[in-house]
Parts: C-alpha cells; structure tokens; sequence
C-alpha cells in the first residue's frame, strides 16, 4: 500500500464521517492532496522565519509541526470543513480572532 | 444618582430583553435601554445627541423590529 | 462613597457591547441577534458620548455671554457627539436593510432560525 | 486660495449620479446614456486633477488663512490647535491617482458590461455601482479617519446591494450574512477610531500623527494599542482578510460577473486605503509590521488552499482574490519603500487581473446559466477568442511575464530578501505556482475536457462589449507589464512618505 493509497483512504474515511454523499474521485483526492501539500509546505516555511526570535526555538517548532502534520495528515478535509459557510461558525471565528487581535497586540507591542 | 439608575436600567433592560421568548415583548422591550440611553445622554451633556437617540432608540428600532416580528413568526422556534 | 459616574458610564457601554456580541454569537433568533447588534451600536455610541463628557461641564452650545476661554475650559467636547449623530443613523438604516433581509428569507424557508436558514449549503 | 474643486468632483460625481439614476425609473434608454457618461468620465477626472488637498467648506488649517484666527484668544492661536485641520479634509497626490484611474476604469467597464447584458438596465443595480465606487473613492482620498467610517459603512451596504440586486441563488442568505458579520465589525473599527480620538483629541490622520511623533501622547499606552487592534480588526472586515475570508468569497461567488469584478476591486482598494493609515499612524509600533504580515500570510495560505478544494469556479475565483490579498499586505507590512511600492504595485495589478477574469470567465455563466466547474466542458469550441483572454487572464494572474503581477511579484520577492525574509519570497513563489496549477484546473475542466451530454450552450451571442472590456484590461495588463515605470513611479512617493 502506497502512502497515496493511505491518505485517500483517510480522506474517505474522514468525508464518510462528515456524512458528505459526494463520491471521493481521483481528482478530488487529488486536489485534496495538492491543498495539503501546499499548506503543510508554507507553513513549515513560514515557521523558519521564527529563527529571527530564537534558532533554537525554531527548531522545535519546526519539529513539532512535522510531528502534528504527519499524526493529524490529512488535516485539509477538516480545515475546509472548519471554514464553512454557516453563519454561526463564522461568527464564532470572527469573535475569536477579535479576542486574539486585541490580546496580540495588546502582549506583542510589551514584548516584541 | 438618576444616572446610575439610567445605566443600571439600559443593562438590565438589554438583558431582559434578550431572555423573552415572546418576540414581539423581546423587541417593545428594546426601547427600554434606547429610552434609557437617551437619558444618558442628556445627562452626559450631550443633549442633541439625546433627541435623535430618543427618537430611533426608543420609536424607531423597537417599531421596525416589531414589525418585521408581526410580519414573520411571533415565538422563537426551538433548534 | 462616590463612584466616578464617568467611569461607570464606560462600564455601561462596555457592558451593552459585550451584550451585544454575546448575542451575536450564542442566540440563534435572528430577531434576537439583530436586537443584540442594536445593543452593540448603542454600547459604542455610550461610549462615544461618555468620551466627550466633561465632569462638572456645561453643555457645548456658545450663548452671548459667554466668553471664549471660558466657554473653551468648561464645555464638553462636542467631536465625539457629531460622530454619534452619524452612527446613530447609519445603525438604524442598516438595521432597516437586515430587517428587510430577514423578512424576505423567513418569506422563503419558514424559519427565523439562523442554524436553519444561514446554515452552510455545501456548495 | 487655490481649491482643488475636482478632487471632491471625484467622490460627489458619482453619487450625484446614482441619485439622479434612481430618480429615472423605468426610462432604459436615458439610464444607459447618463450611466455610460458617467463611467466614462470617472477615470478621466483623477488624470485631469491637480494634485492637492481639498479642504470641505473651505475650514484650512488657522495657520494657512489668519483671517480666520482674528480674534481668537492666545489659549488657542499660541498652541498647536493653530495648526490642525478644522474640517473634512481630502489628500490627492500621484499614487491616489493612480488606484482611483484604476477604480474608474473597472467602474466604466463594470457598468458597460452590465448596460449591454442585461435588457432593463433601470433599477438599482447602476444606482449601487456608483455608490460603492464614490465611497471607495472617498476612502481612498480621505485624511480623516471618521469620514473614511462612514463611507465604509455605505461601501459596506453597496456590497450588500450588489449581491441582493443579483438574483442568483442563496444571494439573500449570503447578503444577510455579510451585513451581520458587518455589523460587529463597523461599530468595533468605530469604537478603534473614538479612542484614538479621545487620545489625541482628533480624527484627522495627519494631526494624530503630529501628536503622537511629538510626544503630547504616550504612543505605548494601553488605550493606544487596543485602538490599533480594533482599527485592524475593522480592516481586515474591509478587505476580507482571515477570519472573514469565506464570506467574502462568498460574496463574490453571488454577485454577478461585473458585479464580482467591482466588488474585489473595492475590497482591494479598502484594504489599500486603510492599511496606510495604519502604516502612517502606527509604523512606529514594530508589531504592527509583523501583524501585517502574519495575516496576509495566512490569508494566502488559506486563501489559496480553499480555492484548490472548491468546485464552484466564482467561488474559486473569489478565494484567489482572496489569496492575492496575501500579497498587498506582505508588501505594506515589509516596511520599506521598495517593499510598499511593491505591495501597491500588487494591489493595482490585482484589481485589473481579478476583475479580468471575474468578467472573462463571466461569459460561462452568460451562455450557460452554470456555475459549477463538474458540469461544465468543451466551452473552448463556443468560443475560442474569449478562451484565449481568459487564459491570458490565469497567467496574468499567476505571474507570467510579461504581463504585469510578474513585475510586481518580482519586486515583492526581492522587497522581501532585501528586508532579510527570504522565506516570505520562497512562499509567494510557492503560492503563485499553486495559483497557476489551480487556475489551469479550472480552466482545463470549464474550457477543454470533452463538453458534457447535459449540458447545454444557450443560443446568446456574448456581446461585443464584454470582448473590448477584456481586451482592454489585457492591454492595460501589457502595458503595465512592459512598462512597470508608470505605475511605479507614482507609488513611489507615497511609499517613500510613509517609511
């Protein structure tokens, strides 16, 4: 079994639970996989721009994001679900980015 | 003194306004703290502000909300 | 005891807008949460207003006996008040605008229920 | 005194307009000529302005007219209050130019299109185009910052209208949706701007920069930060940055073609206008630079990521739109001159490119009534020209040259290695390809796959004035492209004013 064959399993395990009546193809696995290698691929390079707070602290986080990514893979079908188009949902991520706004920058200004 | 009474109304008047079920008496009671506003507002010297809050907070909002209620469904649903 | 009424002016204001926010987020009626955005906009006019205030000031208005540095130490700010006559109408034209929305939409599903008809449709 | 009469003309013309348009109810033939006149006259008047400052009323500073002062006693002649701006107060110089030519030019050809589409072009549809257009203006020319509020809040309502006047379907829910999360964002940005205001006891940007640069304030203090992350938290409403970027998207999924193309066109504008308040008020601050740019990376990473998964091509778009926005604020928050001139470079290409292909690819939807990329195909052999500009258009937006986001790309990434970041350079690049591959799946699927049984071509020719309006912005993407001077020059100087 091919790591492909692994994570297009996953995939359809994860829209199975999701109760999504869409048949996963190859394309959409596909897509999936492409959307999750670009996310896993520019966060992983945007995390080595923390070399500049600390090289070491870098290395950890570069390591313990490679350890999430490859425990939590596919992480893709879950963000798009988490970024849905209900209202409530939205709501509750405008708030909390409200909340972590104000508490950014209130701490980062002190801090950085 | 009155304007504490007037602070402790417009809080407690936007509470109790959210917790009917009714919501006809949920938007007439919107009024409560748009009226109490306005009083703040005089009381804050600011008393031009006071006639235009008078008239949307306590007329306005509370008769479009009202409205658009008779217009729709009067009880909250249950989800 | 004297509380500073000023300050507790802001805590009114603070208090309808996190009201209003909670509202938003955890009453599922769209009336209700319409009326909780109303709340929101009230908080921050108070706030507004309770900015301008000036404890023990007299009310900005220029009467003829008046002379300027005077009337300039004791009035209290009038910016802050124009601002909250503009918000006081740009929330209730908006207010309008949703309340119309809502009205067509409880039109065409049956449902004031935000979870039921702003759900996500998957498309 | 030398008036700049035309730079209020800029903001006033088109809301006189829409009036005037309402008042015609009914009257087609009237509506499409006033509406084309207009059009075409917005982007000629930015070119033929003066640049300047135009004072509403004519209150300038005391210290510019001292007629004004006479009179007056020491308390307020002998202190700053000399020097502050008494009124509403517009700023026109060379980059302003530039973005309002832009904004015009999408205005003109968003309503061209519109007027020769549709059969009954009386409505409100014209009356909101213009409205949105005045108010993005206003916001772009606007030194004080509560005028900017209220023409976010008729820009935000405009919004609104556009997708209510679509008709397409689910447009109430999403309209519905967008006024609500609307309307926690604009008191919150209001309650931003009031305490910056109660701190340094103004709403003109330039007196509240003078305050804070001259130590009358304490630019750590507590009140000062919060008003900076309330200030953000509108902006990123504004603009459609994380977290409102699904329904923004959204909302360019529901409005029609021409409709969409306005309405990126503002958000980028939006997002333009106030983040160089936020730079001109706060660069002082260095979090705010890094705050910049941990959005707009993660407005591009998520921003394009959704748009892979999507099957909807306008949904698709509107992500990408999205994801572009990444750039702009990468470059705004980078700091430096070059960096920013980039970023606005960016933000003019982008508003061309998407509303480009929102209006190339506008033509589907024309002939087919589809939205949805899985039961489109074969439209390459409706019609190829069209096919072709809209390729054009993906590769424009992908960064190809010698259209023009490569130039500005180019510069984003040496901008972002010259401030010591190579990896944010790394990421674009990364990102454009993905852009470039989601582009051409989507086209792959719309244009060449074998056309589907069930699906039918409507027997509409697409109408010529769509063609030119294509054709137009692809020379415009040529032009700025082969000649990225232009634009760059004109960017240059406020670039240079705000580091």
């Amino acid at each position: 079994m091919s790591f492909y064959d692994v994570i297009l399993n996953k995939i359809r395990k994860i829209q199975e639970k999701a109760g999504e009546d869409e048949p996963v193809t190859n394309v959409t696995a596909s897509t999936m996989l492409t959307a999750e290698l670009t996310l896993i691929a520019s966060v992983l390079i945007a995390v080595v721009m923390v070399r500049l707070i600390h090289p070491v602290l870098m290395i950890i986080m570069v390591a313990a994001i490679l350890i999430i990514v490859f425990t939590a893979m596919p992480i893709m079908p879950r963000l798009r679900r988490e970024q849905n188009d209900d209202l409530n949902n939205m709501m509750f991520y405008v708030v909390v980015a409200l909340g972590v706004i104000v508490a950014l920058f209130y701490w980062g200004n002190l801090n950085v | 003194m009155i304007e504490y009474i007037l602070m402790i109304t417009t809080v407690l008047g936007a509470i109790i306004a959210l917790m009917q079920r009714d919501l006809l008496k949920a938007a007439i009671l919107t009024g409560i703290p748009g009226i109490s506003t306005a009083f703040l507002f005089q009381f804050l010297l600011a008393p031009d502000v006071a006639l235009t809050q008078a008239i949307v907070g306590s007329a306005i909002v509370p008769v479009f909300v009202a409205l658009t209620v008779l217009k729709t469904r009067r009880t909250e649903e249950e989800s | 005891m004297v509380i500073d009424s000023q300050l507790m002016s802001f805590f009114t204001a603070g208090s309808l807008i996190v009201i209003g926010i909670f509202a938003a987020l955890f009453l599922d009626n769209l009336i209700k949460k319409i009326i909780g955005l109303a709340f929101l906009g009230d908080g921050v006019n108070l706030f507004i207003i309770t900015m301008g205030y000036k404890p023990g000031g007299i009310v900005y208005i220029f009467l003829p006996d008046m002379t300027i540095s005077n009337f300039a130490q004791t009035a209290a700010y009038p910016l802050p008040f124009a601002l909250v006559l503009t918000n006081i109408v740009i929330g209730a034209s908006t207010l309008a605008v949703i309340l119309g929305l809502v009205m067509v939409l409880n039109k065409r599903h049956g449902s004031l229920s935000a979870a039921k008809i702003l759900r996500d449709k998957g498309e | 005194m030398d008036m700049n009469v035309l730079i209020a003309v800029m903001v006033i013309l088109p809301i006189a307009s829409a009036l005037f348009l309402n008042l015609l109810h009914k009257k087609d033939r009237t509506i499409k000529i006033i509406a084309i006149i207009t059009a075409i006259v917005l982007p000629i008047i930015p070119l033929l302005t003066p640049y300047g400052s135009h004072f509403f009323g004519g209150y300038v500073p005391l210290a510019q007219d001292p007629s004004l002062a006479q009179g007056l006693p020491a308390l307020i002649t002998g202190s700053q209050l000399f020097q502050f701006h008494l009124g509403i107060m517009y700023v026109f110089s060379s980059a302003k130019q530039l973005m309002i030519f832009i904004l015009g030019l999408i205005t003109f050809f968003a309503i061209f299109t519109f007027i020769n589409e549709s059969k009954r072009p009386s409505g409100v549809y014209a009356f909101l185009m213009f409205m949105g257009t005045a108010s993005v203006s206003a916001i772009l020319l606007s030194d004080d910052i509560f005028n900017l509020f209220v023409f976010f809040e008729i820009a935000a309502l405009a919004q609104v209208g556009i997708v209510i006047a679509s008709g397409i379907k689910n447009n109430y829910e999403t309209a519905l949706k967008y006024i609500l999360l609307g309307n926690i964002a604009g008191p919150l940005l209001l309650l931003g701007i009031v305490m910056l205001l109660g701190i340094t006891g103004n709403v003109n940007v330039t007196d509240m920069i003078f305050t804070l640069k001259n130590g009358y304030v304490n630019p750590q203090s507590p009140e000062l930060l919060i008003a900076l992350a309330l200030i953000v938290f509108g902006w990123l409403y504004a603009s459609g940055l994380p977290p409102f970027h699904t329904i923004k998207s959204a909302v360019y999924s529901k409005a029609l073609p021409h409709g969409s193309a306005l309405l990126q066109a503002f958000s980028v504008f939006t997002m333009v206008a106030i983040g160089i308040i936020i730079i001109r008020l706060f660069s002082y601050n260095p979090f705010t630079n890094i705050a910049i740019i941990g959005i707009s990376l993660i407005a591009m990473i998520l921003g394009i990521t959704m748009a892979i998964v999507q099957t909807d091509y306008k949904r698709i778009l509107g992500y990408l739109a999205v994801g572009e926005l990444g750039y702009i604020g990468i470059g705004l928050g980078l700091g430096t001159a070059f960096g920013i001139t980039a970023g606005l470079f960016q933000a003019v290409n982008e508003a061309v490119i998407t509303a480009f292909l929102f209006i190339g690819f506008g033509t589907i939807l024309y002939k087919t009534r589809i939205s949805d990329t899985r039961k489109l195909g074969g439209m390459m052999y409706v019609n190829p020209k069209v096919a072709l500009l809209v390729l054009l258009a993906g590769l424009a937006m992908a960064g190809v040259p010698p259209l023009n986001a490569f130039q500005s790309k180019l510069m984003l990434i040496q901008a972002s290695i010259q401030s010591g970041l190579p990896e944010l350079g790394i990421i674009m690049i990364l990102l454009s390809i993905v852009t470039f591959m989601t582009f051409m799946k989507a086209f792959y699927t719309i244009y060449m796959r074998p056309k589907p049984k069930e699906l039918e071509v409507l027997d509409n020719t697409i109408p010529r004035s769509t063609v030119i309006s294509l054709v137009v912005f692809l020379i415009v993407c040529l032009t700025l492209g082969l000649f990225p001077e232009i634009a760059t020059n004109s960017l240059q100087t406020l670039a240079a004013g705000l580091v």
